[in-house]
């Protein structure tokens, strides 16, 4: 067994944390800065951070992942890290010449309590900051939320740093798509345009981390918001906000600012949180649902229907981030699947009451943990089996042991391709999941049928 | 001559062009680090800017001395419980994604190589301190698995806030009647990967080295040091050590116990292949217990003919010589097969490496066994002896990042230091051309006119890319999609992408026919639209059918 | 074993096939006019026929599948079926008021020898055929050619009853599209309009085969080319026919009848035969392509840089029709794949000389085959075995049998879904078409994998 | 009693609105098929126009007598070879697309159901004859297989070309020694599948019944007759047939080999299932070898219940009874504590069942357990027997399309004509209630006030749909996805889509199941879109967050 240590007696913990569902706020960071047009995010504390959230984005995207540090030293964990900030600042617009540098802190600048915003304003001031450029950055301390939360604590930063009203409100709606793929945050572009919808969508890393091959680097790739679009997200009509916990708080920060007002809902995943999502856009956008919209939200329950007989009380364990549980575990209920076992490594006692809501009615216990790990989450399933098992790649070694069937969903997954390029989310993203779950449920049902039952037709 | 003068100029003024870029005080500093590597009229490289800070702002591949430390070399044993104290972040990062491959003598057998242990620090912890919790973490370790050991990391805030992990280990042990240990291998120590490493070598020799003092069986026992088993490296070499009547008594850290550690003292030679990372257990053991320490290469078949030849050589044993001789006669006409099968579309073409304290080294005898130059090449972490060789070591000034590091002072063991070779028989070996104590380094062995660049830059390497174009570039993943993007093949050497092994004779064939595929591969022919020729056509463009 | 009487040892056969890799020319006839807005397809045979073949695509699509039939009997098939044929028109415009009714021929009525055209005409002249309707036809005749030869017939048909020349040339393309998904007609409709381009497709079977569930059966669904369109057809600028055996035949017709010129080409699946489609229509269309349309190839070009190793040398079987297993083997062979074994069922010897040319180079031997069956297919895989078997559901019962990685391609497709609205066709199916194989692969790596070297990155 | 007037005249009024749409002739044939099910003061339920032809143009569910010859009848049997003479459709559509299952002895015993053979007839064949293509692939058959008997189906052309098959099978049999022989089951043969049936019948009487006299173990030794084994049905009969201690002799033709059909007339009673499919094979079988037949019902737990006391009965053996009694009370609570569980969810709940030529009569048996009530009925290609009853046999008069299927003229057997009983003791059983040679049809056992519709169309059942909103509806895969896109569970009950099995205690509550899981499920309630309430909004829609 490769986890061959794990028993099936969950005991209570609370020194321990053993394989964590959550991984810590400077990665969700950069990924979001990434969403930037020109944009290069910076860490600020000691280089092994950086090269780490580079290589575990690398991995997931299989993409150039660009950044820089503050490459602390003991001296600077000392005396502090503004001198390397400076400094960093001054090479980066010198060497690789960005639009913007997205700086987010670490444990150690957090610990030691460099005062970002004074070091950025000081930047300037020593004109290391070219006319034009910026320097923007956001707080996200390690030992606080997960990579979700620095996630939006970096678009926060975004809004803080660029979103202005002049005045003048225009039709635009904005959209933070959360913390999803970029091919998810292209099917979200996509779906408000067949709406008839201007919008802007903030962070936006399509075509940054999904870019083609044409045989030519990009520092800068052509995706991402731009500066000039983030800057007028100030007088646009609204704000809808996908996910609370990754988009709320820019969402809000905007609101108060330029007094947009802002929506917040879960990501559009599965049938009912993309009915929400379409309503309000109609809603807030003044427009009724065209044909072709309708047309994909039929294809979805096409499928649902035609195959319900095998989602039918399926037992499913789950693990990922709380914002894209919450939509998933609505949909596996929708699909009358049991999701009964639901982990999330994000602190948060919501997220658990969100689920317990969604699954009240099941005919069976549900066992769901915030700020749990992949640990419990085993015991769980050696102690009540499930049919499925869906995750990110880490969840790779318990359906190998437990022989389960297993759908990567999330981040990160290193194993595999299509994630970035296929969406999950919106109505045609719902029929992608449901082909992943049969697949999966089929192939085990063809590998284990006795031959007299075996099927051509099913 | 004059031709070489022209290269020699010619990089230089690529040197330049590069350094133009900087502002001055990076470009001072970077001039130190970036070498037309060339020997002086007395056959002496240039000296290397190695082992100094990486600027800030300006990429690099580097990480920190967590990494080097939990990471490179207390990561792949796999009987202990590795707890890392602090966020979430520096245990998850660590956790499985480096390939060293492990196989437990059963099924049964302690395996937590797979598990993640952090003490997930909160906010609260960073406040109050997080002595509490780490103590409690390793109660919980222990209670759950019952291990032989439980090691803890600190990471960046640990140092800070002021935790005494070694207090807390100290006191576990005492209580839990197991072997609890800890490193203080916070992030920031250091300029490199390498603190970690040091910070390793002293942790393992201080708590675990010389615990079993039992004398396994075996004629010719040996230590394979700086050998992490990355797809499989170090199944390789055991296999071929077992072949030649060769005993492990240890490899440091590919495929181990804590219990190999504790026994390996009683080996009576350590054979090194990762030079950087683990010369300080060599030193130390040979201080300690008069263990003996030679460089060996298995990246490479000839290189790996060479190294068994030298460990026979050592043993001064005929047998043992005769049944090298015998294992190598047996393996090379596999890897000649192989070689012509694919050296003939691979001669020629141009590699650059930069990676890691010695692969960018070693990997040169690959590419060379397959008539591949290497243009360019460097560290990661490196120092200058791993570039110059272990001579110029008294000439290193040591800085104030590397002073931070602990250097341990060992002294004979009263009771088990025994000088496996006496000072003649050493002098008799190393006159027959056994070096000990030795690494020429990379530059001396590298072809003049190359360039040599310590910790490259993301900057530097696109430069290089732009002016030499050269077929293959090995480094981590972190350049890997830069360069591909670029529309050229990037063989990681850190995780071998997928593949190895790639030491020993099966790995270099491995390697040959991996580099042969790649440098070959039809993909990057397409990458050019068939239109490109002509992509602007007028709108009445006659069409005929 | 499932097919436990199949030997290594192929030997010559003259008279019986064995698990065909083909079915007849009515089923083909019946998909391409499903591909025409408001038209019943009409089976002139035995009722059987009409049962069979409407019962094999509603297991395909999951889709209502409506078609009628001259239900013979054992007088008619001796005095002949015009009586039938006469009595069915009249009936299914009383009854189910189609706009076009489009008659296929079976084994049956050719034998017999009824002429459609004459009774076709009868008919009009009865008044069978209101005002304003249609009845158009083609011969089927199941014992020549394969499903194939039924749909380029019947689109055949849809020209020769349509397509006119108004004289006046306008800048429209025709695309005929060939014999693949409802999702591949719908992804050659975007791709030319990401290109600029007015078009018409036909047929089309895109809103009709891949229909949403709204609660209200419709018998003529939204989607389907008009008739209006096909008439059209006939004033446009060029035809663009994909895959020669299933559209160069309605191409031609179109040039003879109206002039119109034609460029018939493979199947844009995988990147070179796509890219041949995109040069097509800029060149016919007289645009330049847009970035857009870059982006995509980029992506895909992007996969197969990055996952290339896994490609590499892995022997593939394959079977299937013609137009798609060629352009299908040019892109495994781009891939640095080994299709070593290739059998379609369609007779043609065409079909062998073009997988030699494409395959001319490998450094293995190919075993290629038209006309064949399964049962030779897995001989050849029992003699040389392969890593990977990629062909319709049919290869289910080898792949369990031989233990290989399967992925799913072609029709029909009796056992999962997504392929009816997740296309193969174009850039971004070549991604699809990747993601599958490589599922495959890793799973089965993931699978045989000893846990030393079981992965968590790959 | 008014109330039953009242829905009787709307069924009226229905059945009216319906004739209405079609064209003169065809509602006057319409009519005779589309009854409303009311007994007459004598008793008798209406005459249904059944088996006649289906109107060209009317879109049927019926398919072809190859279908019900060599796809119902002989696919089954898993060790003939199997082929089909024609063009590739017929053969490759009757390829593994029904779920018959089969449990072949051993895993080297024959099974040729995975296979599909065809002669795969090419233009030349049928301008210049197909015999010689057919004798060569039946002697590859032979050659690659070697099975024990081989067997020939005729595809439309086939007739029309005048090729001699059984000619050609009588030639084959000679040369290779083993069984081989044909079926003249063209396509255009009689009105549906039912003629299929018949030849099928006679086909396997002719060559295969009687060829094995041995006599085998067993008291109670029967022949279970129209039981196909979808989904597996037949195991699960086989094991309540098992448990009773009453052994099955042949099946026709679920999992079934053709060796026990040349054994089958050593039963000592017949059994049926599906009455029309099968009922000749029964009545030559008594015929000729005085083998009684009995109908029964493995479809519903009660009609399984009473299906076994009926062979009980019939063997009038005490332990017999005693032990199908202890069956029964060990099965019966199983099926109560799943009814309990589900009926509350389903009574009350609306079917309608059109389908085959039984399954829309026995599967009555299991909406009603449901508390189900069924509102309309009908088979696809049902006779007026299967409707009405046997008793109006004499009254059917054949028309030209079935005088066409060949009716065998059977003799007693001079040998092996045995009658099992005596004509009182056949008398005393059926005074005691036990019918024998009776099947009381679809009619007399529906509700009153239902509707009956014979070879139903699509536009027939689109106008119940629309008019009745069943809760579910049963028929084959052509009308699944019609009926579920008007939003209503569709079930189907040739191929239990992938579900099964449904007969005997097992099977029904699977089916309990099945019907709960599709009457109640979630999916159907998201069909309407949240905004179609107010689809419109007016563009300065005041939002506010």
């Amino acid at each position: 067994m490769l986890l061959r240590h794990t028993s099936a007696e969950p005991v209570e913990r609370t020194g321990l944390m053993i394989n964590p569902a959550k991984t810590c706020q400077p990665i969700g960071a950069m990924y979001a800065a990434l969403g930037l047009h020109g944009c290069l995010p910076h860490s600020h504390g000691s280089q092994g951070c950086c090269a780490y959230h580079r290589s575990a984005l690398t991995r997931h995207y299989r993409e150039p992942v660009m950044a820089a540090t503050s490459s602390f030293t003991e001296g600077a964990s000392v005396f502090g890290g503004q001198a390397n900030l400076l400094q960093a600042i001054d090479n980066i617009f010198t060497v690789y010449d960005p639009e913007v540098i997205a700086v987010h802190t670490t444990c150690l600048s957090e610990t030691i309590g460099d005062d970002l915003n004074q070091i950025a304003i000081k930047a300037k001031d020593e004109g290391k900051v070219p006319e034009g450029k910026y320097v923007i950055h956001a707080s996200t301390p390690s030992y606080v939320g997960s990579h979700v939360t620095g996630f939006a604590n970096m678009v926060q930063g975004m809004v803080s740093a660029f979103s202005a009203s002049t005045g003048k409100r225009n039709e635009t709606l904005n959209i933070i798509p959360g913390y999803v793929e970029p091919s998810d945050m292209e099917e979200i572009k996509r779906m408000a345009s067949l709406m008839g919808l201007k919008t802007i969508v903030f962070p936006d890393t399509s075509n940054v981390l999904n870019a083609p091959q044409t045989g030519k680097f990009r520092m800068y790739p052509k995706g991402g918001v731009t500066v000039a679009e983030m800057k007028a997200t100030g007088d646009s009509k609204a704000t809808i906000a996908l996910g609370p916990l990754a988009s709320d708080l820019a969402a809000r920060k905007l609101d108060t600012l330029c007094k947009v007002p802002c929506h917040t809902q879960e990501l559009p995943i599965g049938l009912q949180a993309t009915d929400r999502f379409v309503d309000t856009l109609r809603k807030v956008g003044g427009v009724s649902v065209p044909e072709s919209i309708a047309v994909e939200r039929g294809k979805l329950l096409d499928v649902m229907t035609d195959m319900q007989a095998w989602f039918y009380q399926k037992r499913v364990a789950l693990f990922g981030d709380p914002d894209s549980l919450v939509s998933l575990v609505e949909f596996l209920v929708a699909l009358d699947m049991h999701p009964v076992h639901v982990v999330t490594g994000t602190p948060g006692k919501a997220f658990e009451q969100k689920i317990r809501e969604l699954t009240a009615h099941l005919p069976v216990p549900v066992n769901v943990k915030a700020h749990g790990d992949l640990f419990l989450l085993h015991q769980w399933m050696k102690k009540e089996p499930v049919d499925l098992l869906m995750g990110n790649t880490y969840g790779k070694y318990m359906a190998r042991d437990e022989d389960l069937p297993f759908v990567r969903f999330g981040f990160p997954i290193f194993d595999r391709v299509g994630h970035s390029y296929f969406p999950t989310v919106g109505y045609m993203g719902g029929i992608r999941l449901m082909e992943k779950i049969l697949d999966a449920l089929l192939d085990r049902k063809d590998r284990d049928s006795p031959e007299e039952s075996f099927e051509l037709v099913i | 001559m004059s031709d070489e003068k022209n290269t020699a100029a010619k990089l230089e003024k690529i040197k330049a062009e590069i350094l133009a870029k900087y502002p001055t005080k990076v470009a001072r500093k970077r001039a130190k680090q970036i070498l037309v590597n060339r020997k002086d009229s007395t056959g002496k490289v240039p000296e290397v800017g190695a082992n100094m800070r990486t600027v800030p702002g300006i990429i690099t591949q580097r990480g920190c001395s967590y990494a080097g430390c939990k990471g490179v070399v207390l990561g792949p044993t796999r009987d202990i419980v590795n707890i890392t104290h602090g966020p979430v972040g520096c245990a998850y990062y660590s956790w499985l994604t480096r390939r060293n491959q492990t196989r437990p003598e059963s099924e049964t057998d302690e395996n937590f190589m797979t598990y993640c242990f952090t003490t997930d620090m909160q906010e609260e912890h960073i406040v109050f301190g997080g002595e509490k919790k780490l103590k409690q973490a390793i109660q919980e370790a222990y209670d759950l698995f019952h291990p032989k050991a439980i090691s803890v990391f600190a990471t960046c805030p640990v140092g800070l806030i002021g935790d005494d992990i070694h207090a807390v280990t100290r006191e576990m042990k005492e209580k839990l009647g197991i072997n609890v240990f800890a490193f203080s291998c916070e992030g920031y120590k250091g300029v490199s990967q390498s603190a970690g490493h040091h910070i390793a070598n002293n942790g393992i020799f201080t708590h675990v080295v010389g615990l079993d003092d039992t004398i396994g069986k075996g004629k010719f026992r040996i230590n394979l040091l700086g050998e992490y088993n990355i797809g499989g490296d170090s199944f390789e070499i055991e296999r071929i050590l077992d072949a030649c009547g060769i005993t492990l008594v240890s490899t440091y850290s590919g495929n181990s116990s804590i219990d190999h550690f504790a026994n390996s003292h009683t080996a009576d030679l350590n054979a090194i292949m990762c030079h950087r990372s683990i010369n300080y257990m060599a030193e130390m053991m040979e201080t300690k217990f008069g263990i003996p320490w030679i460089k060996v290469n298995f990246i490479g078949a000839e290189s790996t003919a060479k190294s068994l030849r030298k460990i026979a050589q050592y043993f001064e044993d005929e047998e043992l010589k005769a049944r090298v001789e015998e294992v190598i006669a047996a393996e090379m006409p596999a890897v000649k097969v192989s070689l012509e099968k694919v050296k003939p579309r691979c001669e020629g073409k141009r590699a650059m490496l930069f990676v890691g304290g010695s692969r960018a080294h070693h990997y040169q005898d690959l590419f060379a066994e397959l008539g591949m130059e290497t243009l360019a090449a460097g560290y990661e972490f490196g120092h200058r002896d791993d570039y110059e060789g272990r001579k110029v070591l008294p000439s290193i000034k040591v800085d104030a990042d590397s002073r931070n590091i602990e250097e341990l002072h060992i002294t004979p063991d009263a009771k088990r230091y025994v000088p496996r070779k006496d000072e003649e028989s050493l002098k008799k070996l190393e006159n027959e051309g056994l070096a000990f104590r030795e690494y020429e380094g990379l530059m001396p062995d590298m072809k003049e006119n190359t360039l040599v660049i310590d910790d490259i830059s993301h900057f530097e390497t696109e430069k290089l890319i732009e002016m030499f174009k050269p077929d293959i570039f090995c480094a981590g993943i972190k350049e890997k999609y830069a360069i591909q993007k670029s529309g050229i093949p990037m063989k990681q050497l850190h995780s071998y992408d997928s593949g190895g092994p790639y030491a020993g004779f099966k790995g270099a064939i491995n390697f040959y026919e991996e580099i042969e595929r790649m440098v070959n591969a039809k993909v990057w022919s397409y990458i050019t639209p068939p239109w490109a020729a002509e992509p602007e056509l007028s709108a009445n463009y006659a069409w005929v059918a």
